[in-house]
């Protein structure tokens, strides 16, 4: 199968276990990829989501594909900067991805060209602050600003 | 009015004794908790017995149970339903998350403590309560009706500029 | 004074012309001209209570003299169209009131008022038939001045009244030469002796004509359009007169014309009733159960009304043709009740649209808290129309089962019965749609109807209550119709029925004695309880949501698509399809004859009209051959 | 002319499971269109599993999945697993089945119950309810609680067995074996249901496969694709079952789908029990509050009572999870599944659409 | 003198009779979902509960009226309905005068949830009127089938002509079923609740009520479960001699009518129409054909 993809695709393609392949490919490549393993038998999108690399500077991209055929996971990465993140839309591929990708635009600020609910609120409402999945966003003093806690003195005797 | 007034006063008792043995909480899954709450009601605990029996909408029922954590966008539903429902009415605070935020202390879409936006009158700790520590908060909400002290819902009237403005506080109303 | 039947017939024309010329003065002259003018028959008709006139000649055409004549009956339903034509005229007025038309309407109304007072008094087939034939045409001319579809309702109307109008001139014709006379009396004569084919085919030809104006199945085809597209003040003259004109001919026809025993001697006699008059009273009860599904389903406020009016009108038609006291009587009552009811739900739902603007259903709503008279009226008028006690059409409707069960027609019953339960559901679609349910942004400002449009629905809902709760005054008039049609009028009491033979006992003050006793209590209960908070509209349960005012919640289009899904299958083949079908190929046809084919009205009149000529040719030397 | 209005179902509606909530435009009864609007349980798990160490995380986890909470300790503790390179015991695999066979059981009892309650069947709901009560006593026994066990956990499970565990798990398979009986008479054979539900929001195979649609749902339209076959974890390897399947793709398939994995589920649990072998229930492993995790990322996936369930899961090398990405069943199954399965169809059969497709919120919002 | 005053007491009757049988269908549900269940006066107490409500709503006049038309209605059917020995306001109305005085009580039921404008009440509102098309016309030709039976409409003289054991159970058994499954759906048993469904249209015309009105909507229940009942009891199951035989009568009724009510799912609207449209008008006309042929 690694040499079927292979011949297909360009990219960085490793072979983990039998049953997960990882594929790196550059960002403007992403959907063409995933256009030419849905081809290789790769029919069902798994996940699709997304991992702040704050270091890097960089979003990764990861989408999960697998075919029922040959029973083999496809992860397919992509990296794409942090600075006004825009990728194309993959809901051509694989409709499922729409709610994905509106995930991406609220939880990591990523728009998505050609999703109409792109950057629309999904899970949040009336959110006004840093999209939260981002590492530079901080939960616990979001948390402590807004939300008032109980105070209860715990003694310990 | 003479009837209500009368009402009001010489039969408050024995109506309050009456009335605690019919209790319908809001069909309302607000949270996780909701998963117990079928076998405290179902067969095996049986909570009808007590008369106590899950209603539909708001105007019917009398007791919102806040099943757990309360995320912001659950919180101005729970807010309207509270509202639109007829006094008296009762608030069961269940699990720790209604408590202090439980094990959602840090998150960000979750308030921590439910009395600061509605009047809660009996609270259910645990996480999540069994269906006995359930009905336990149910009998002890019946014994506070019996003795006149469930008035979670005067209380909601008397400061709700408090509660309004700890409301509009979090829903940016 | 006395006047002469002549002069009550003329009133209203005279009325009309001096109004018409009052026009040019001043619009209050001409309106309050032809109000005094539209009174006046009341007090004209008063002196012919209790009497009977036969033969009050006036023309004399081919030999014959034509005459006019007042009985029972006629006497009942002049007084009755005489307080609809005003109280539609009141209405009229606001209708109008901004149309160029009005003048010319007032007119035409007025020659409407006097051709149907023509129809009543006629005591001969051919003033009956010119009578008859004015109506069909200013009806057509007025039907013109309604909404959008009116000129297609026109030309469905014009078809089917020729239709009907040959059918029955070739009775006219046919009986005249055969009789050689035109008056009733005579005509009877000569009928009892005919052979049995000559009386088939003139009552089945005049029954067409009578039938296709009371719009029964399957002759209804016109009357959907035609009663939804005329204008308000014009439906309520189609269903409470023009509607009742025909019935009154029906009865007049079969009772005093050819009359039940020719029929009995002429044909088996099935379920008590000769064989003719059995297939009407299927033909009835297919009108009440096809018209009451049909009105369920539709969409637009004055289509219910017009389907309701179909099916109600079936009511009449079968309790008359029961032929027992029992049910000519339940059938007569039922023409006077549903004349009633029938013009306040055209008053309220024209007074809507007048407020509104629209007659269709899925964008009104809420209208009770602007208009509480209108609703007010509604109800008692949607009440009478379920035949739900303590109002008129209850009483009606109780008499004509009565008479079925003591004919011992369990299925026409149960057919009876069912279209009462489904007349339950449009008209409750009706109210609700209107003045229940959500009310839209836009109708936020809408007011209550003018005072005096009001006046039409509460003279007439104060009348629904009142024959409903007091059915012996009806009847004092309905039982002397039926003495005159030649049957021993039913018991009554001021307040319903006495024990008799084939009718239960009826007490409808007991009954809304015990039902404001239970209310009292109910009321009791409820106001002595907590007091009340009014709240928004929008606060409201909406599964845990928040409501928001650009929200449209309400449920009102569709209101019974469950209800389509199930009577879907009978809609495939329906009446109306066949005649679409029919409409569709004729307009094929109509390509390749363009000359004739102009798109115009007129010509089609023309044509109707050259037609109707060469027809009655035909049938007159066809009538001299045979 | 204006036609549609607006309803909604849910949150506060007995239609919807769970605080969840589908905004219907209909015509009369038909629906036109359908929305869901999820986010009322949103407690951002993701984020918050990257604030708390590993140990921390296994209390968190089990609250992402309410009515079946084994399959997160079992997908978090594979992933960990995998990372780390660490095969767990025998007994310890055997176990796990065990929990996780009956959380399924639990689970489609549960959603047996709500499949009655939405036809209006409200006995089917109460026994059914109350009979996934035993297995709780049972689970309250093993592990101390009777919704949130956290009794899997990396390495393997927290403690063995109590004593009498077997007979106690075999008393109560064999209950329900005869009770299926009567579950059967009552409802799965019941000519109402089968009136209701046969034909009814029909997904074809292509549609599935398309829409990224799992578990029963899929194998409803005749797809025999099972994680538990496919990518074998815990000791399903050691046990001898296939999987039904069925082909009509309607509510009624999906329905009598769930029924058959109930029977599997059942019968699996009967061989493990009788399988299972002594020894270790934890691979020693370091002192738990400082577990580190080496650098990677793994994807660990089973196959739950609604369908795959899994974690995508990256570690930076750090007592903390870099970033965790759950893969609830039910995203794909509501959005864009049921909301265009729901177009077309009557209201009086929404709820009980959305039912059969078993959709579990808490995992849409997370 | 005795008659009147049996006839204003009536309607208390009536009213706890309903009750009692309201709470005994709830224990008996209880029972069969294996469980304890309520106490026997539970509805009582939740009528109380609703009635001392400290603050009620309301959405205009109609929206009040409602449940009044409604308890008014039903006291008014109430005191149509014969009693053994007592023929109450039968002299002054029969049994079609009946069948529409039934209807009142649902008009005003229906306006009042109409005029809260929530759709599930809308909705509610027309599966009910759809659903009393569909039991009406099995029930119409059961009744039919009586009246050319006996040659009488009057609901006493129905009564008093089964004396002894000539039930029509008995006698018309096939236009006992369909009246039975006719009046099964007039109660809005499963599978027939859809009116009411709670997960479909969130009990629908309730679906607003609370407090005074939906306290005063149970009363007003109550009383139509002792009508319906009462109903069957004297057309079908030969009225009784005393009240205690008319109430156990009731009791049986209900008794069965629960057993058939646990064990099915609801139907849709549509189906249930059709459903009756098609078996139990079967059995109804069959049955009317054999009286028709044999019993004149």
């Amino acid at each position: 199968m690694v040499e079927e993809i292979k011949k297909v695709i360009k990219g960085e393609i490793l072979e983990k276990s039998p049953q997960r392949i990882i594929i790196k490919v550059k960002n403007d490549s992403f959907s063409s990829t995933l256009n030419a393993l849905k081809g290789l038998s790769f029919k069902r999108l798994t996940l699709f989501t997304a991992v702040d690399f704050v270091k890097d500077n960089q979003f990764e991209l990861v989408a999960l594909v697998y075919s029922n055929e040959n029973k083999i996971l496809a992860i397919v990465k992509t990296r794409i900067p942090k600075e006004n993140p825009e990728i194309e839309t993959i809901t051509n591929i694989y409709p499922n991805a729409f709610k994905y990708e509106v995930e991406l635009g609220e939880m990591f600020g990523i728009k998505v060209i050609g999703n109409p609910d792109s950057m629309k609120p999904f899970l949040l409402e009336g959110w006004e602050d840093l999209p939260p999945l981002r590492k530079d966003f901080d939960s616990i003093k979001y948390a402590t600003e807004h939300y008032e806690a109980r105070n209860v003195e715990v003694k310990y005797d | 009015m003479e009837l209500q007034e009368t009402l009001e006063e010489g039969y408050v008792e024995i109506l309050d004794h009456l009335r605690k043995r019919s209790l319908w909480m809001l069909h309302y899954c607000t949270a996780c908790g909701a998963v117990e709450l079928p076998p405290t009601i179902t067969s095996r605990f049986d909570a009808e017995r007590f008369g106590i029996a899950p209603f539909v909408t708001s105007r019917q029922s009398d007791i919102l149970l806040v099943t757990g954590y309360i995320n912001i966008k659950t919180l101005k539903r729970l807010v309207t339903v509270y509202e639109q429902m007829l006094p008296p009415k009762y608030v069961i605070g269940f699990g720790s998350c209604t408590i202090n935020g439980g094990i959602y202390w840090d998150s960000y879409a979750v308030v921590k403590r439910l009395d600061l936006y509605l009047p809660v009158d009996v609270y259910i700790a645990g996480c999540m309560p069994t269906p006995m520590a359930v009905l336990e908060g149910f009998r002890t909400l019946m014994k506070l009706i019996d003795e006149g002290k469930a008035n979670g819902w005067r209380k909601y009237i008397e400061n709700y500029d408090y509660y309004k403005a700890n409301q509009r506080k979090v829903l940016k109303w | 004074m006395n006047f002469s039947l002549l002069m009550i017939l003329l009133t209203p024309i005279f009325g009309g012309l001096l109004a018409y010329a009052g026009s040019a003065l001043h619009k209050a002259v001409r309106n309050i001209f032809f109000l005094i003018f539209l009174i006046l028959p009341f007090f004209e008709l008063y002196q012919y209570a209790n009497k009977t006139i036969d033969n009050f000649y006036y023309l004399t055409v081919l030999g014959q003299s034509l005459s006019l004549g007042i009985n029972a009956l006629s006497f009942m339903l002049s007084l009755l169209f005489s307080l609809i034509f005003l109280l539609a005229y009141i209405f009229l007025l606001f209708e109008f009131d901004k149309s160029e038309d009005s003048d010319l309407a007032i007119l035409e109304f007025s020659f409407l008022e006097g051709a149907v007072f023509g129809v009543l008094f006629a005591r001969d087939i051919l003033s009956f038939f010119i009578f008859f034939e004015i109506i069909a045409l200013i009806i057509f001319f007025l039907i013109g001045k309604g909404y959008e579809e009116s000129h297609n309702a026109q030309l469905k109307y014009i078809t089917w009244a020729l239709i009907g109008a040959n059918s029955m001139l070739a009775a006219v014709v046919f009986l005249f030469f055969k009789a050689g006379s035109f008056g009733y009396a005579e005509i009877s004569g000569y009928l009892s002796t005919a052979p049995t084919p000559i009386v088939l085919i003139t009552f089945v030809l005049f029954v067409i004509g009578f039938l296709i104006e009371a719009s029964i199945m399957p002759l209804h085809v016109w009357a959907p359009i035609t009663y939804a597209e005329a204008p308000d003040s014009v439906s309520v003259l189609l269903s409470s007169v023009v509607k009742k004109v025909g019935l009154y001919l029906f009865t007049i026809f079969v009772f005093s014309i050819f009359g039940l025993n020719l029929f009995s001697k002429i044909m088996p006699r099935v379920f008590e009733a000769p064989l003719i008059m059995y297939v009407l009273q299927w033909i009835g009860a297919l009108t009440i159960i096809i018209g009451t599904f049909v009105a369920i389903v539709q969409e637009d406020a004055k289509k219910i009304l017009a389907w309701s009016s179909i099916a109600q009108s079936g009511y009449i038609l079968l309790g008359l043709s029961l032929g027992t006291p029992l049910g000519v009587a339940g059938g007569l009552l039922h023409i006077v009740n549903h004349s009633i009811f029938k013009g306040i739900l055209f008053f309220v739902v024209g007074g809507v649209i007048y407020r509104t603007g629209t007659k269709n259903l899925s964008e009104l709503g809420g209208l009770i808290k602007k208009m509480p008279i209108s609703f007010i009226s509604m109800l008692l008028a949607i009440i009478a129309t379920a035949g739900i006690p303590p109002l008129n059409g209850f009483v009606s409707k109780y008499l004509i089962y009565e008479a079925l069960i003591q004919n011992k027609e369990p299925l026409l019953l149960t057919i009876a019965l069912l279209g009462g339960t489904g007349s339950f559901m449009y008209v409750y679609r009706l109210i609700h749609s209107i003045f229940l349910g959500q009310l839209p942004k836009k109708y936020e400002g809408v007011k209550e109807v003018p005072i005096l449009m009001q006046v039409p629905m509460l003279v007439l809902s104060l009348l629904a209550l009142l024959f409903g709760v007091l059915p012996g005054i009806p009847m004092y008039f309905v039982s002397k119709a039926e003495a005159f049609l030649g049957f021993d009028p039913i018991k009554y009491t001021l307040t319903g029925f006495p024990e008799q033979p084939g009718l239960h006992a009826l007490n409808v003050p007991i009954i809304s004695a015990a039902l404001m006793g239970g209310f009292v209590v109910a009321a009791l209960i409820f106001y002595l309880l907590p007091k009340t908070r009014s709240v928004h509209q929008l606060d409201n349960y909406y599964a845990g949501e928040i409501l928001t005012e650009d929200v449209k919640y309400n449920y009102s289009f569709g209101f019974y698509s469950f209800f389509d899904d199930i009577i879907k299958p009978f809609n495939e083949w329906s009446i109306d399809r066949i005649y679409e079908n029919f409409v569709g190929f004729v307009k094929t046809v109509g390509d390749y004859i363009r000359r004739i084919y102009t798109g115009n009205l007129e010509t089609y009149v023309s044509l109707g009209i050259i037609i109707l000529t060469i027809f009655s040719l035909i049938y007159i030397i066809g009538g001299v051959l045979w | 002319m204006i036609k549609e209005y607006e309803l909604n179902i849910g949150p506060n509606h007995p239609g919807i499971h769970g605080n969840f909530s589908v905004h219907l435009k209909l015509e009369g009864d038909t629906i036109v269109e359908a929305k869901g609007n999820s986010g009322y349980l949103h407690r951002a798990f993701e984020k918050l599993m990257e604030q708390r160490t590993y140990l921390q995380n296994l209390a968190l986890i089990p609250r992402i999945c309410v009515p079946e909470p084994d399959i997160n300790e079992a997908v978090y503790s594979m992933a960990i697993e995998e990372l780390m390179g660490v095969e767990i015991p025998e007994r310890a695999k055997f176990i796990r089945t065990i929990v996780l066979e009956a959380a399924r059981v639990n689970a489609l009892l549960f959603h047996f119950g709500g499949t009655a309650a939405m036809l209006g069947n409200y006995t089917v709901n109460y026994w059914a309810v109350a009979d996934r009560d035993l297995m709780l006593d049972i689970f309250l026994k093993l592990s101390g609680a009777r919704v949130y066990h956290m009794y899997i956990w990396p390495g393997g499970v927290r403690r063995d067995t109590y004593p009498g565990f077997e007979d106690d798990v075999l008393g109560f398979v064999k209950y329900m074996k005869d009770r299926l009986i009567e579950y059967d008479n009552l409802f799965f054979k019941n000519p109402m249901f089968m009136h209701r539900a046969k034909g009814l929001a029909k997904i074809t195979k292509e549609t599935a496969l398309q829409m990224g649609v799992t578990g029963p749902n899929l194998k409803a339209t005749g797809v025999k694709v099972d994680v538990r076959k496919d990518e074998p974890y815990a000791a399903y390897p050691y046990l001898d079952f296939d999987i039904p399947v069925l082909d009509d793709g309607d509510a009624w398939a999906r329905e009598i789908q769930r029924r058959l994995e109930l029977e599997l589920s059942l019968n699996l649990i009967e061989q493990a029990v009788k399988k299972m072998p002594k020894g270790d229930v934890w691979k020693k492993m370091p002192n738990p509050f400082k577990w580190v995790i080496p650098e990677g990322e793994a994807y660990a996936r089973v196959e739950s009572s609604r369908g795959e369930y899994g974690f995508y899961f990256v570690s930076d090398g750090t007592d903390k999870p870099y970033r965790v990405s759950v893969r609830g069943v039910s995203m794909p199954h509501m959005y864009p599944l049921a909301e265009e399965l729901l177009v077309g169809q009557k209201l009086s059969d929404a709820p009980f659409i959305l039912e059969t497709l078993d959709i579990c919120p808490p995992e849409i919002d997370r | 003198m005795v008659e009147k005053l049996v006839l204003i007491l009536t309607p208390i009757f009536a009213f706890f009779v309903g009750i009692f049988l309201e709470g005994f269908k709830r224990k008996m549900v209880a029972r069969i979902h294996r469980r304890y269940g309520p106490p026997l006066h539970q509805p009582l107490l939740d009528i109380i509960k609703l009635l001392s409500k400290k603050e009620n709503i309301s959405h205009g006049v109609m929206f009040d009226l409602g449940p009044v038309i409604f308890v008014g209605a039903s006291i008014l059917t109430v005191l149509f309905l014969p009693l053994p020995h007592f023929k109450q306001l039968t002299p002054y109305g029969d049994l079609i005068a009946f069948l529409y005085i039934m209807v009142i009580g649902s008009l005003g039921m229906a306006l009042g949830a109409g005029e809260s404008g929530n759709p599930n009440a809308s909705i509610g509102i027309a599966r009910a009127l759809t659903l009393m098309l569909g039991y009406e016309l099995p029930l119409i030709i059961a009744g039919n089938t009586l009246v050319v039976r006996y040659g009488t409409t009057d609901l006493y003289k129905f009564m008093t002509l089964q004396s002894g054991f000539n039930w029509n159970l008995f006698l018309l058994p096939l236009t006992a079923i369909a009246g039975f499954i006719a009046t099964y759906g007039a109660m809005g048993e499963h599978p027939f609740d859809t009116v009411v469904a709670p997960q479909e249209v969130a009990t629908g015309p309730m679906v607003e009520y609370g407090g005074k009105h939906l306290g005063l909507l149970m009363i007003g229940h109550a009383i139509q479960v002792y009508i319906e009942t009462a109903f069957f009891t004297i057309l079908f199951l030969g009225g009784a001699s005393n009240i205690f035989t008319f109430i156990l009568k009731q009791l049986g009724v209900i008794i069965v009518m629960t057993l058939f009510d646990t064990v099915f799912p609801r139907f849709r609207i549509e189906n249930a129409v059709r459903y009756f449209w098609r078996w139990p008008t079967l059995i109804a006309l069959l049955g009317l054909l054999i009286v028709y042929i044999g019993g004149k």
